[in-house]
């Protein structure tokens, strides 16, 4: 038999004043069920939430129904009190009187009317309502982090230093990701290797940090707090833990002609590389599309020159499988290919070349060893115009519609480098607009306008040509309403950045969300901008949306803070408010699985009676309430009803209809 | 001039099922904002827009609700990342629906009322009472059968 | 094989050479263009005004032709072939102006785009293919030949689908079958501004000039184009920097059929 | 469709006997001509006596393999056009289990409904023969012949279906090429007032008996338990009586079956009572196709319906009515 | 006709969105005519988008547009500036007395080797 107790809030006159509060409480005394009604001043107080303690324990409550403020503002309040006195905090239902009635109503028989019939409502849910226990799952104190770039190092970084282990995935031979490519960084124009290497080293050195370099996430299972991941380990047919990175197999290798992917294809690299100087792990890899040994099955040229004995040609993918309590995404971007904007002349002319490769024709350990050469003829250039927003901001379908942010910034980089380094070199920039928020942004922007004397132009380029040996950029000069055509030696191209392509397969492992321009999808927008929306993913840098190092480091710490205020728990309190399926009801028809945004239910196949002494085997959902989110999207999906949610079910929602209803 | 007061103080019975991450939000603020709506208008607490069984709109029209609306975060802003574009999908087929069954379209709404849109709460409350109040009394849905003798 | 030819108003007068050379060489790589009865000139620009529906009947009715006899409409005339392409395009996605065009013209069966408009270097591509025409090149042009696109083959791009916009090579590939040394140049797809002639002179003599001189200045001993309009202007206003002919006029000489 | 019939049986004996199946899924003869009956076949014995393929088989077979197919041993099914959309329907929905059947795609080119043809005064029917669009009936009073597209099933009337899925194929006679809209009736029906709307159903409605035989026979409402069944859904029938499950009863059928409907036509077919059942889902089918793009249920046996996916561009639920967004 | 619907007819002949424009002057940028246009290929669009249609009705651009389609191909968000600048011209020559060409202006330039298209094509263009 049910026993519900009702207490009616004054708040005050908030609710007084409008509503006859006396009034309520005695005409829900009749209400079947009721067997106790009271009203008080301040619920809330420690004495309101005192007489409903007493009342529960004096009267055996089954059930208590609260007509007060809105519930999210007390109802935990009142759940707390109720678990004080021993009732299951579940049995709690809040009646919306203040600002659904009392705040937005004159009329006090109009109001106290709806606040009965609001209470009513509520008590018709509480009779249905069941205890509920919050479930506890264990968490795995380890942290995974796919990607090495700084976002990946980053975080790893953090997470480590807080104590809980870490391990880095790397689909790259080393990590450090793009920005171990970059030149100078903005706004301050530090040496990008200067400040990118050093964390590089500690995290190899790091005792709680493991780095599974030329990796990749090959499945993932599991939920947060209790993932296992299956893990490639690509075979680099170097043996790790023997080669020391003395590089005398990359001077003997006698197949030299590989393209040097970290140079961006701007130099030769051998067979056998270790991408660059201060690579982590500095170890060798071998391209097996490259080598002849692999592909021949003669020459074992490096092998014999090693002097650890390292080489292993006969070195086969393996798989490691391990378990983590969070997992941080960070896998970076890339520019996008240019084929589509034939306009620029990018395939054809060896001197219209992408940002990035001019990073690496400016490092001091690219290929031209940071002396700036055009890569036709290895001339000095004297005249290099820059182009924004190729492919950025592009609706047309040949480009994306996003700004890439980063571009205005290196942009404004490059020409002030060019600028002090070769001062006899006149720079152009072909700009749309110049974006630049951000702290000292704009200031650096405009030292090299007014101080480096670069000459922006307002309009775009049209067409890049090639004429007699020089490259004819024609484009418009909209603030004099002009069409320019400036010779020029060199034409760099700020070619948009576009997430990983990798990340799909990622995305799609974790269930983590995509958009429709491969960026991750992040929880809440402005609130829950580093967590994915399935529990325990974390959003570290480009793979989410475009952003600069600054951004990128301060979202990887941000994700550490996360995945930290994960691990130091030993279990998760789940919220008992989650969908579960009815077995003997559930057709295992996959509906509800297709709508679930974050991958909680999964099917299994059980054995059910089916009378007669038989059984039959029925595949049927399965709800993970660690990761079930509460949403109830699967609940109208289910044809059968089978799928209900725990404490907004069907029934108590038909029964809060029904009580509205009544006439 | 009988008929004409008549329908004047019919006072219809409104239905709202609100997320509670936005809409529910949004109705607090009209509250602490002290925006005025009906009172005939009650507020129904759900997670989600997408927990909103259509079986849960007939349920109140069947039971004589006049109308019955449903309200939920912007699309794209769903707390719970894509709910309400289910919502949207079996609304929209369920409203459609109801229409060709002969239901005044005028008694169904959705509206994305955001936890910051006290002042849209109320307005769209203040709308939809009246348009249904226009309407009349809902009998279709409360007696879709001839009843014997008729 | 035998397909639907649409020739236009300026190949029946002054670019009689453009049509008669076309026609033997289709005939001699195994084509025969059949000409469709009744053409009406398509009027050698396509009208972009949303509410323009007469202007594009004649086109339509080409079409609604080939319809019925083999499904594709060969052009040869880069302007009837934009116009043709585009409106064809009109018909199969544009529900307005197909049913207004369907109210005019009555036929029996409404027409929606269903032909197959072709350029007759897409039929040499496509069709008959530029291997099998090496193969049927008795006297290779041994010449550095320049291509000269213009617009209207190559724009819209979406509509024409002919290809790449900036960087084609259907013309380069069809110089390389029939022997000759293709000459890339940035100028063959810029606009030789010969539509305004009438209009103003001065600006399609300065555009054809810039056309020529970035042909002569990348190698080339002359150009070829598919486009009558282009040929004489590259021809009376182009400055005689190079010679300009009609590319069938070449392939007729590659295949030794000329007249 | 006698030689059809012979080429089915020699099939399915064949099968039975080289024990590559251990039943055969077919139509049993009845008492006439006109009322043959979904029947399993365990033996060569058992189709030689009873197995029928005429005009009259428009029964869907599909929804019988979520029990036989999961017995012991390989089950053959003939499936027409229609039916294997159910049957994919059904697999995706994981109900049956592909690998434990054998699907025979037999040809169709319509079929009959006797109770049209009883509407034609033609009665006492023992035998009938289709040459093209006549019907000629032999009753126990002579011949008599009838024009086919009168005759034929409503669901037969608007068909343009063919096979989606087989492992053989028995088909001797192609069905010819044609158009048809299926949405004319819906169309006729949102063209109508509200008041209109609501008169036609409710008389439709009031016809209905409850004896279930739309939900029994609709290879959709394949539930382990049926929603009205379940306690906990709210809408369960408490009382014979239940307002509301008696009153709503199609219309929550029609729209849990939405967008996993194939549009079979079974539901008008065994309704008792003539109710245009089909009309609800077709409803549902329409407004899909016009708001989300065209589906077919049942063209493909994995992916999701269009209420488990959106985009984000969906139609407002307010701009949405008579199948039209605003 | 009021101002509003004379913007929106010139929009509607136009189909083409001109608010979709994000002013990096592309089509400017590509533009073969460009020097001869005395309205230049952005600031059609950019007029039409605020209203300015009398200076767009009385310029001599229209007349030099080669309607080569560079501007389209190129426009990074879709717009369609040839087909403002042909919308305008229609307008144009559709109203009494604005044909582009007079018969009698004719004959004078026409040289024998005048192909037909060009013939048939300004009129088309410049005649109603």
């Amino acid at each position: 038999m049910q026993r519900i107790g009702v207490f009616i809030c004054w708040c005050g006159s908030n609710i007084a004043a409008t509503v006859d509060v006396k009034k309520v409480a005695e005409t829900i005394k009749s209400e079947p069920g009721v067997v106790y009604s009271e009203n008080y001043q301040y619920m809330c107080s420690e004495n309101g939430q005192q007489l409903i303690k007493q009342a529960i324990k004096e009267h055996n409550l089954t059930g208590i129904v609260i007509g007060a403020c809105s519930p999210r503002m007390h109802e935990a309040t009142f759940r707390k009190a109720a678990e004080e006195a021993g009732l299951n905090p579940y049995m709690v239902e809040i009646a919306n009187i203040r600002e659904h009635c009392s705040w937005i109503h004159k009329d006090m028989d109009e109001a106290t009317e709806k606040a009965v019939i609001l209470v009513r409502t509520a008590i018709a849910k509480v009779k249905l309502n069941a205890p509920l226990q919050a479930g506890e799952s264990p968490v795995i104190k380890r942290a995974l982090v796919i990607g090495g770039g700084i976002a990946g190092i980053q975080a790893a970084l953090d997470i480590a230093d807080a104590g809980f282990e870490v391990d880095i995935v790397e689909k790259n031979a080393t990590i450090g990701g793009r920005m171990a490519q970059l030149d100078k960084t903005f706004p301050t124009l530090d040496c990008s290797a200067c400040i990118l290497t050093p964390k590089m080293v500690d995290c190899a050195q790091h005792e709680k940090i493991d780095i599974l370099s030329y990796s990749e996430v090959e499945d993932v299972k599991g939920f947060v707090g209790n993932f296992s991941v299956k893990i490639r380990r690509k075979a680099r047919f170097v043996d790790e833990t023997k080669c020391t990175g003395c590089k005398i197999c990359m001077e003997k290798c006698p197949s030299k002609k590989g393209l040097n992917t970290f140079n961006m294809g701007l130099n030769n690299r051998p067979a056998i590389y270790i991408p660059f100087a201060q690579a982590i792990p500095n170890v060798a890899v071998i391209d097996p599309e490259q080598c002849i040994k692999l592909k021949t099955g003669k020459c074992g040229i490096c092998q014999k020159f090693c002097g650890v004995g390292a080489i292993d040609y006969e070195q086969k993918d393996t798989f490691v499988e391990r378990q983590y309590g969070a997992i941080v995404v960070a896998t970076g971007f890339k520019p996008i290919e240019l084929d589509a904007f034939n306009e620029y002349g990018y395939n054809d002319n060896k001197d219209v070349i992408t940002s990035l490769e001019l990073e690496r024709l400016m490092n001091a350990a690219g290929p031209s060893n940071g002396v700036l050469l055009r890569p036709s003829d290895n001339e000095h250039p004297k005249v290099i115009t820059f182009i924004q927003c190729v492919g950025s901001r592009d609706t047309s379908g040949c480009g994306k519609p996003y700004c890439s942010k980063i571009c205005c910034m290196y942009t404004a980089k490059h020409a002030m480098l060019i600028r002090e380094k070769y001062p006899d070199t006149q720079v152009n920039v072909f700009y749309i607009d110049v974006r630049t928020p951000g702290k000292n942004y704009d200031e650096f922007y405009r030292r090299a306008v007014e101080q480096y004397g670069v000459n922006y132009i307002k309009g775009m380029v049209g067409k890049v040509y090639n004429e007699n040996g020089k490259l004819m950029v024609q484009g418009s000069n909209l603030i004099d309403n002009e069409q320019i055509t400036i010779e020029s030696d060199l034409v760099v191209l700020a070619a948009a950045i576009e997430p990983e392509p990798s990340v799909r397969k990622v995305a799609t492992l974790l269930t983590a969300s995509i958009d429709t321009n491969n960026f991750l999808t992040e929880s809440h927008a402005k609130l829950r901008p580093v967590e994915s929306p399935t529990a325990g993913v974390y959003l570290a840098g480009v793979c989410q949306g475009p952003k600069d190092i600054p951004e990128t480091v301060s979202q990887a710490s941000a994700c550490a803070a996360k995945v930290i205020g994960l691990l130091v728990k030993d279990k998760l309190k789940t919220n008992p408010c989650v969908a579960m399926p009815d077995e003997n009801m559930c057709n295992g028809c996959s509906q509800c699985a297709n709508v679930c945004a974050y991958g909680a239910i999964t099917y299994v196949d059980k054995e059910f009676r089916i009378g007669g002494g038989k059984t039959e085997i029925r595949r049927v959902a399965n709800v993970n309430p660690a990761v079930c989110q509460g949403c109830g999207a699967c609940t109208v999906t289910c044809p059968s009803g089978a799928m209900d949610l725990k404490g907004f079910s069907s029934k108590q929602i038909m029964s809060e209809v029904e009580a509205i209803c009544k006439k | 001039m009988q008929e004409v007061t008549e329908k004047k103080e019919f006072t219809p019975t409104i239905v709202a099922f609100c997320c509670n991450w936005c809409s529910y939000a949004g109705a607090d603020l009209a509250g602490s904002s002290r925006l005025t709506y009906p009172a005939n208008v009650k507020i129904i607490r759900v997670p989600c827009s997408c927990r909103v069984n259509p079986m849960f709109v007939l349920k109140a029209f069947q039971q004589g609700a006049d109308g019955v609306i449903l309200c939920g975060c912007h699309p794209g802003d769903c707390h719970y990342v894509t709910g309400n574009y289910y919502t949207r999908r079996r609304m929209a087929l369920l409203y459609s629906f109801l229409n060709y069954m002969g239901i005044e379209k005028e008694r169904t709404r959705l509206e994305w009322v955001s936890a910051a849109e006290g002042a849209r709460f109320s307005a769209v409350m203040n709308d939809f009472v009246k348009q249904v109040a226009e309407l009349g009394e809902n009998k279709r849905l409360t007696d879709l059968r001839v009843k014997e003798g008729e | 094989m035998k397909i639907s030819y649409y020739p236009g108003c300026t190949l029946r007068t002054k670019a009689k050479e453009l049509d008669d050379t076309a026609r033997l060489c289709a005939k001699a790589l195994g084509v025969e263009m059949e000409e469709i009865e009744n053409w009406q000139c398509c009027g050698a620009v396509y009208p972009m005004g949303t509410d323009e529906i007469a202007t594009k009947l004649s086109a339509v009715r080409a079409l609604d032709y080939a319809k019925h006899n083999g499904g594709k409409l060969l052009t040869l005339c880069s302007a009837c072939h934009n116009v043709i392409k585009r409106t064809n395009e009109d018909m199969k996605t544009n529900e307005d102006i197909c049913s207004r065009a369907n109210n005019y013209l009555k036929l029996d069966e409404p027409y929606k785009g269903e032909t197959e408009v072709l350029h007759y270097l897409e039929m040499l591509k496509n069709v008959v293919g530029f291997e099998n025409i090496k193969k049927a090149v008795v006297n290779p042009i041994n010449r550095k030949i320049g291509a000269y696109y213009g617009c209207l083959l190559l724009r819209p791009s979406g509509v024409m689908a002919f290809d790449n916009p900036e960087n084609p090579t259907i013309i380069e590939d069809f110089i390389r079958a029939i022997g000759g040394t293709p000459v890339v140049y940035p100028f063959r797809n810029e606009c030789c501004g010969a539509y305004v002639s009438l209009k103003n002179s001065e600006l399609p003599k300065k555009k054809s000039e810039k056309v020529l001189a970035s042909a002569k200045e990348k190698g080339a001993e002359e150009v070829i184009t598919a486009c009558p309009l282009c040929l004489y202007n590259l021809q009376v206003n182009g400055g005689g920097i190079l010679p300009v002919k009609y590319f069938t006029e070449l392939l007729a000489e590659a295949l030794g059929v000329k007249a | 469709m006698k030689d059809v019939e012979l080429k089915m049986l020699e099939r399915a004996k064949a099968l039975l006997q080289s024990g590559e199946v251990a039943r055969v899924i077919g139509w049993k003869k009845g008492e006439f001509c006109y009322d043959p009956a979904p029947a399993s076949f365990e033996s060569v014995e058992e189709m030689e006596n009873g197995f029928v393929y005429n005009w009259f088989c428009g029964a869907n077979l599909s929804k019988y393999l979520i029990q036989m197919a999961k017995k012991e041993g390989k089950t053959a099914v003939f499936l027409k056009p229609c039916d294997t959309y159910s049957f994919n329907q059904l697999v995706k929905e994981h109900r049956i289990n592909r690998e434990n059947v054998y699907v025979i795609a037999v040809e169709c080119l319509a079929k009959l409904d006797v109770e049209k043809m009883k509407a034609k005064g033609v009665s006492f029917i023992t035998d009938v023969e289709v040459v093209d669009k006549d019907v000629k009936v032999t009753t126990a009073y002579g011949v008599e012949t009838l024009y086919k597209p009168d005759v034929v099933l409503s669901k037969c009337a608007v068909c343009t279906k063919t096979h989606q899925v087989k492992d053989e194929e028995i088909i001797l006679h192609e069905r010819p090429e044609r158009e048809v809209n299926r949405f004319e009736e819906v169309e006729k029906l949102e063209a109508m007032t509200e008041d209109e709307r609501f008169a036609f159903w409710r008389e439709q409605l009031s016809k209905c008996i409850r004896c279930n035989a739309c939900r029994n026979v609709c290879p959709a409402c394949s539930c382990v338990k049926c929603v009205f069944d379940n306690p906990a859904s709210g809408i369960a029938a408490k009382a014979n009586d239940d307002k509301f499950e008696e009153q709503l009863f199609h219309i929550i059928r029609a729209f849990h079956v939405s967008g996993r409907c194939t549009d079979c036509g079974e539901c008008s077919r065994v309704c008792p009572q003539n109710i245009p059942l089909h009309l609800l889902n077709r409803k549902f089918i329409k407004d899909i196709d016009t708001l989300y793009g065209e589906y077919q249920a049942g063209e493909e046996s994995e992916g999701k319906t269009p209420l488990t996916t959106y985009t984000e561009g969906d139609t407002e639920p307010n701009d949405v009515f008579n199948g039209e967004a605003k | 006709m009021t101002k509003e619907e004379r913007i929106e007819n010139l929009n509607r002949l136009s189909g083409t969105d001109v608010r979709k424009c994000m002013k990096c002057g592309k089509c400017s940028g590509r533009c073969p005519a460009f020097k001869e246009m005395d309205i230049k290929p952005h600031q059609f669009v950019s007029m039409l988008c605020n209203g300015k249609i009398d200076e767009l009705l009385e310029c001599e651009a229209i007349w030099n547009c080669l309607s080569c389609m560079a501007c389209v191909e190129r426009c990074p968000r879709g717009v369609a500036p040839a087909a403002v600048v042909e919308a305008v011209r229609d307008t144009v020559v559709r109203m009494q007395g604005k044909n582009g060409i007079k018969a009698e202006e004719i004959p004078p330039i026409v040289d024998e080797l005048i192909p037909q298209q060009l013939l048939v094509s300004a009129y088309r263009k410049y005649n109603k």
